[in-house]
């Protein structure tokens, strides 16, 4: 009895399933677009900016009524760790519905997912992550990257350090591939123009208390703290040097370019505080005011964030193939390993034989009045304030 | 009214619409259909309980548990057959016989010997960075599993001192601390791949690729079949091992161990020896539950494997009914496919989760299928 | 006395951080007798039991079982030795069904090999029917009902019954001693009147077993015991039948000041 | 030696933070002998009111930190004596009787509730927040060493915490009928003490004092976030037990001892000092093994 009692209630449900999605079928096909990204936890302001930028594009592309296909765009939150990441690499790709992916800002993820993508011949754009490895320790199709990878970024910071006069270093890193990376090319560019590096810490992700590597760091009196890695750490870190009296000035990589890193500290703490980034500012991007204008009409509830743009950017690229090949994920990584200098918001986009683009510029940011300001546009290059222990 | 069955043929057809009911539940993807499909499966199971159907699989299990197990087995790779070529589906339950699996290894330390272990996460850890460290190195995957299960036996008898000395309170603390301890380790471990974690390379046994999509009937089918497959061979095993174990003499001074150490002692029973054969039993079990889960997953990362991670697979344990191995089953397969299912509370499945097992350890402190007096044979000393 | 003792306790001591249980007591059991160890509430009568068994090692004196030094031995080997007891309060496994509350106490005579649980269930099986059978035995013994719902919770049952049960589980190895600890707590006057009539009963059966019975209730103590031994703030005050110790100015004066 | 000297001070301030945390375990285990693990969460969901009340109060124009800081620990000991006396009342009591794995797991569950809580309802909760900085930041200078004013402040209110609490349960009524509880319910049922309102108490008593450890944290950090109190909940529970449970100086001991571990397996050990967590945690195992009751036993429990 009960056997038939469940079959029926069973097939009544599914009856009304299948009838559902007919009533509200509209003419076109449905094609989904994966975006995995920190929607929650320290970095989730650039992770909700990006999901919001790639769901702008969604929403433009299914305004246009020449587009073929009605996008979805399927949001996932990989918390930026690398586990949680794998988990929804692994149910967004095992999601036949799913054609590719505009995926992740954490390296440490971004890392850890690609054997999914691969496995699953999924096509995936990179719209955040700067571990170069990520395109280049394999030979995957299916990765593919529209932002710039962590190497030139370090070559300009040591450049631009060695060049203000600063001669040594302690470095804290955390000891995700990310942080790794960051410590190994800068290390590396600093040593060869002439900076030296006293003491490397590594410090595990979710740490709180520093007060032993900072303690140990104040000893060897360096004239920059270098951190590589991401704004959680960095605000702790940046705060606890403050209680421990030490004043070097504090140097960060990409990963801490955030609004979050700013609300997070005390003015007074933030104020000098340097990083560098790939790519131009968004507002002096090609396509820059166009998408800050769209973005704005669009009334998200926090603004696209350092890395929005390149997700707006990567999401139309993947549109564009869907729109040109159909939605095959293999004829998709196909047009994708194609690309060449295709024109975007973030510059022209040349994809090569490991789907790296290549993005020459790297910006310098240096933090005032609470604000990331392009160096050369600060006061600070200007000359009327000075950057901590600045020769 | 069903009394004019036997029994069995009512644990049979209850069996099979268990089985068409996971998986038209599987197939659904609107929160609307998964919450009627609940709602509907809840009546179903009050109706059939006003119906006398639990009865009647009650008095199967008792005259023909061989024929019962056997009928669930079919019906569950039954449930399996069905998504074979869909991934998620397959790896959701996949993941849900290895959850059970470990949850039938806690069950022996705490469900049995009363010996409580925070750490199940710890030791499932443990199995999964043993293959990911063996699997692709040249170590055959068929002994990856074993020796991830000997790995947790012996990582887990550094702790048997204090596990065994302590107890209470005081023993909770020996497991917490090192659920804590192996995260962190695992983090600072360069060894181990640090806080990224570790690649795993896909198993192979006797040239059999699991990484590999195996034919059927013609259709391509997911490579998650192999380790669905595989999970499914690990779940009956450790059922029958565990079963057995509970029905013997073995289980019965486990049993007498957790519910009175003095009386137990009193009447020859050895308390250090009992609560050890458990804690490494299960701790082997939750091993080679872990060993299959990495090799599955492809990757293995600390944070996959915290004390919170732990702490749900004791909650498992108690949702299910201390002691009950079927209650294992259905508990790890509710606490690992319905916030899959339900998009609408994915958010919120930690604090759901949390608030229904206040709400059993309040309600229904023995668990969703209670554990039942022990039997050691079907009609047994008639 | 007879010079033939099962159990001989010599100037046995027991401390708990300053406080004395139990000083310098010294008595023995001869084979095949009841005895009865009274005394007022507090006076070590139990404290002498977890002695005797194991769970507290003394802190001084000897005690021999059967030809064998048993002193600080452990809880198990006092039960190999061949002395099983009950507890003032009942400690059965109120989960667990009869069955398997008696065989806890028949557990040193299964075999509990690995292999044998495990893997050979067929052989199993027979030890089970067997001991199924012996057990169902005994129980019928004291109850003909309880053994006709051997697989019934213990947790079920009226105190009575629970008793029986513990009985039946420290008789059921065949022990050479057994240790009564207040029997009649928790029931009525005719229930430990009818408990007291099955466990001579039973003892008959059995071959004429050597029991230590600590009781308050001097009823039943007069009743069945041979010989008494009285124990006050945890020295032997008294030792002889019940009449001689009942008339001893030391055991009144200790009953009569306690009251 | 300006190194060692700042050390000391920083294990000091750890130190201080999980002595409090402990002192909690240890009450709530005198009083009913059950571990109530939500502490740690309880101790978050303080460092959350007091912050919900420092902007509060930044808001309606108190610009003065001291007036916040005021607000802040007003609200923040008021807010989670009420959820410890709730959490008492209609968790622990009514599970008393429940075998003690299934109070631990309740209360454990409670607290992911709670976190979880906190990370979906409270705004934006899901990131860490600025904590301000309410107390003066002047800091001394000795060579290599330094010490802060806030530093100095909280470490001293720790301890002056601490030993409130003692005076607090040895010199008063209400201390006195805590003790009395602690002892045996049936005695103090029977002394007129009404044993629920005594439990009540001491569950708010307690859990206030977590949330002073939680707005130390918050003001020494700088920063607090929904995670912050699992950890600190489990170090806290640590530090109870290798000090020996319901027991005040065990707790204390137990605090100060695992703050030292871990220094010293950040400082003075020959391995990286990321594995400090690791060290002190397996000393915990080791101390468990030699003293499976705690540095300070409880009084010895009949075994029959």
């Amino acid at each position: 009895m009960t056997s038939i009692l469940r079959f029926g209630v069973g097939a009544l449900v599914a009856a009304a399933l299948a009838a559902s999605p007919l009533a509200a079928a509209s003419a076109k096909d449905t094609v989904k677009i994966a975006f995995i990204g920190p929607l929650s936890g320290g970095t989730a302001s650039i992770g909700v900016g990006g999901r919001n930028s790639a769901e702008l594009a969604v929403r433009l592309r299914n305004a246009d009524p020449k587009a073929k296909y009605a996008y979805e765009l399927f949001s996932q939150d990989d918390e930026c760790k690398p586990n949680v990441g794998v988990q929804v690499a692994t149910k967004a790709a095992a999601d036949r519905k799913v054609v590719g992916g505009i995926t992740h800002y954490c390296s440490a993820v971004a890392m850890s997912t690609v054997d999914v993508y691969h496995k699953f011949n999924l096509p995936v754009i990179v719209w955040g992550a700067v571990l170069p490895d990520i395109t280049y320790a394999n030979d995957y199709k299916e990765i593919h990257r529209v932002n710039g990878t962590m190497v030139n970024q370090n070559e300009v910071a040591a450049d631009f350090m060695t060049r203000a006069g600063y001669k040594t270093w302690v470095i804290l890193h955390d000891t995700t591939d990310y942080g790794k990376g960051h410590n190994a090319y800068f290390s590396k560019f600093v040593t060869e123009k002439g900076g030296k590096v006293l003491a490397t810490f590594g410090v595990t992700a979710d740490q709180q208390d520093f007060t032993a590597e900072l303690t140990k760091a104040k000893e060897l009196k360096p004239d920059v703290i270098y951190f590589g890695g991401l704004t959680p750490l960095g605000i702790r870190i940046r705060q606890q040097m403050d209680k421990l009296g030490i004043n070097a000035q504090f140097e960060g990589v990409s990963g801490i370019v955030s609004d979050a890193f700013i609300e997070g500290l005390d003015p007074k703490l933030a104020e000098g505080v340097l990083a560098f980034r790939e790519g131009a500012p968004v507002e002096k991007l090609p396509g820059g005011q166009y998408f800050l204008s769209e973005y704005e009409k669009a009334k998200f509830d926090q603004g696209p964030d350092a890395y929005g743009a390149f997700s707006f950017a990567a999401t139309n690229l993947l549109i564009d193939a869907i729109e040109a090949v159909g939605p095959d994920r293999k004829k998709v990584t196909a047009y994708l390993d194609d690309i060449k200098n295709r024109d975007s918001i973030v510059g022209p986009i040349t994809f090569d034989d490991h789907g790296q683009n290549t993005v020459a510029l790297i910006t310098k940011y240096v933090i005032q009045d609470g604000k990331w300001v392009l160096w050369e546009d600060s006061e600070y290059a200007a000359g009327k304030r000075k950057l901590a222990g600045a020769k | 009214m069903l009394n004019r069955f036997p029994p069995l043929a009512v644990a049979a057809a209850a069996v099979l619409a268990g089985m068409v009911f996971a998986i038209v539940f599987m197939e659904q993807e609107s929160d609307v259909a998964v919450i009627s499909l609940i709602a509907a499966a809840a009546l179903a199971a009050w109706l059939a309980g006003r119906a006398g159907v639990a009865e009647a699989v009650s008095r199967a299990a008792l005259a023909s548990p061989g024929a019962l197990s056997a009928l669930v087995a079919a019906a569950g790779l039954g449930v399996v057959a069905a998504f074979a070529e869909d991934h998620f589906p397959l790896l959701m339950l996949a993941t849900v016989m290895l959850y059970a699996t470990v949850a039938l290894g806690l069950n022996v330390q705490f469900g049995y010997a009363g010996v409580v272990n925070f750490a199940g996460a710890a030791f499932f850890g443990i199995g999964a960075y043993t293959s990911a460290k063996l699997v692709g190195s040249g170590v055959p995957a068929i002994l990856s599993l074993p020796l991830g299960g000997l790995f947790a036996a012996l990582v887990g008898l550094a702790l048997v001192v204090p596990v065994v000395r302590t107890r209470g309170h005081y023993a909770a603390v020996v497991t917490i601390a090192f659920a804590v301890l192996f995260k962190t380790f695992l983090e600072v471990n360069d060894a181990f791949g640090g806080p990224q974690g570790l690649p795993v390379a896909a198993m192979n046994v006797l040239g059999w690729d699991f990484g590999d999509a195996p034919t059927l009937f013609g259709a391509d089918a997911s490579f998650y079949l192999n380790y669905a497959l595989a999970a499914f061979a690990l779940l009956a095993l450790a059922f029958t091992l565990v079963r057995r174990l509970e029905r013997s003499w073995l289980g019965l001074a486990l049993d007498a161990v957790r519910l009175d150490e003095t009386g137990a002692a009193c009447y020859g029973i050895g308390i250090r020896r009992n609560k050890i054969f458990a804690f490494v039993l299960g701790n082997a079990i939750i091993g080679v539950a872990g060993a299959l889960y990495g090799c599955m997953q492809g990757y293995v990362a600390p944070t996959s494997f915290t004390f919170s991670d732990g702490l749900i697979l004791v909650a498992i344990v108690l949702l299910g009914g201390m002691g009950s191995p079927w209650g294992m089953i259905l508990a790890a397969a509710i606490v690992v496919v319905l916030p899959e299912k339900l998009q609408a509370i994915q958010e919120y499945r930690f604090l759901l989760f949390s608030a229904v097992v206040i709400a059993i350890l309040l309600f229904r402190p023995s668990g969703l299928l209670p554990r039942r007096v022990r039997r050691y044979f079907p009609e047994g000393g008639r | 006395m007879s010079g033939e003792m099962l159990l001989s306790l010599e100037g046995v001591a027991k401390s708990f951080g300053g406080v004395r249980a139990l000083n310098d007591v010294s008595f023995g059991v001869a084979r095949g007798e009841i005895l009865g160890l009274i005394g007022p509430n507090g006076s070590g009568k139990t404290t002498s039991f977890n002695v005797l068994t194991g769970l507290y090692a003394p802190n001084g004196g000897r005690i021999a079982f059967d030809g064998a030094d048993i002193t600080g031995a452990s809880p198990q080997a006092v039960y190999r030795a061949g002395i099983a007891r009950t507890f003032q309060r009942s400690r059965l496994c109120l989960e667990l069904s009869i069955f398997d509350n008696i065989m806890v106490g028949n557990h040193g005579r299964l075999n509990r090999g690995l292999w044998h649980n495990l893997f050979a269930r067929r052989a199993l099986k027979a030890e089970h029917d067997a001991a199924f059978a012996e057990a169902r035995e005994l129980v019928a013994l004291f109850s003909p009902s309880l053994a006709d719902g051997m697989f019934q919770a213990v947790g079920a049952l009226p105190m009575i019954e629970r008793r029986r049960i513990e009985i039946c589980r420290a008789l059921i190895a065949r022990p050479k001693l057994l240790l009564l600890d207040e029997p009649s707590a928790g029931m009525t006057h005719d229930e430990t009147h009818q408990l007291m009539s099955d466990i001579l009963a039973v003892r008959e059966r059995l071959g004429n077993l050597t029991i230590i019975l600590v009781e308050h209730e001097m009823g039943v103590i007069e009743r069945v015991s041979d010989r008494c031994v009285v124990l006050n703030y945890g020295e032997k005050i008294a030792e002889g039948t019940y009449q001689e110790v009942a008339s001893d100015p030391l055991v009144q004066e200790a009953y009569l000041g306690s009251a | 030696m300006d190194l060692f000297g700042q050390y000391v001070v920083n294990g000091l301030m750890l130190g201080t933070v999980y002595a409090l945390v402990a002192v909690g375990f240890t009450l709530f285990f005198g009083v009913l002998d059950v571990i109530k693990f939500s502490h740690g969460d309880v101790l978050m969901v303080g460092a959350f009111t007091g912050f919900t009340a420092a902007s509060g109060a930044a808001a309606l124009g108190f610009s003065h930190p001291l007036a916040q800081l005021a607000a802040t620990v007003v609200f923040a000991l008021a807010g989670t004596a009420a959820l410890g006396a709730a959490i008492a009342r209609w968790l622990i009591l009514p599970l008393k009787s429940a075998p003690r794995l299934n109070i631990l797991l309740a209360t454990l569950m409670l607290g992911t509730a709670l976190r979880e809580s906190v990370r979906l309802f409270y705004p934006d909760g899901s990131n860490p927040k600025a904590f301000p900085a309410l107390l003066p930041t002047s800091s001394w200078q000795w060579g290599q060493f330094t010490l802060r004013a806030d530093s100095s402040i909280l470490v001293v209110t720790g301890v002056l915490v601490i030993v409130g609490l003692h005076l607090l349960i040895n010199r008063t009524r209400l201390g006195l009928a805590i003790r009395a509880v602690a002892q045996d319910e049936e005695t103090a049922r029977t002394m007129g003490i009404n044993y629920t309102l005594i439990v009540l108490v001491t569950f708010a008593l307690g859990s206030s004092i977590a949330a002073v450890a939680g707005v130390m944290n918050g003001l020494y950090y700088n920063e607090i976030n929904f995670g912050m109190g699992l950890l600190l909940g489990l170090i806290g529970f640590s530090a109870a037990i290798i000090g020996g449970l319901g027991n005040l100086y065990g707790a204390i001991l137990g605090g100060f001892l695992f703050a030292a571990l871990q220094m010293i397996g950040a400082v003075a050990m020959p391995f990286a000092s990321a594995y400090k967590d690791v060290f002190a945690f397996a000393v915990v195992i080791a101390l468990m093994a030699w003293k499976p009751t705690g540095l300070i036993p409880e009084r010895a429990s009949d075994r029959v």
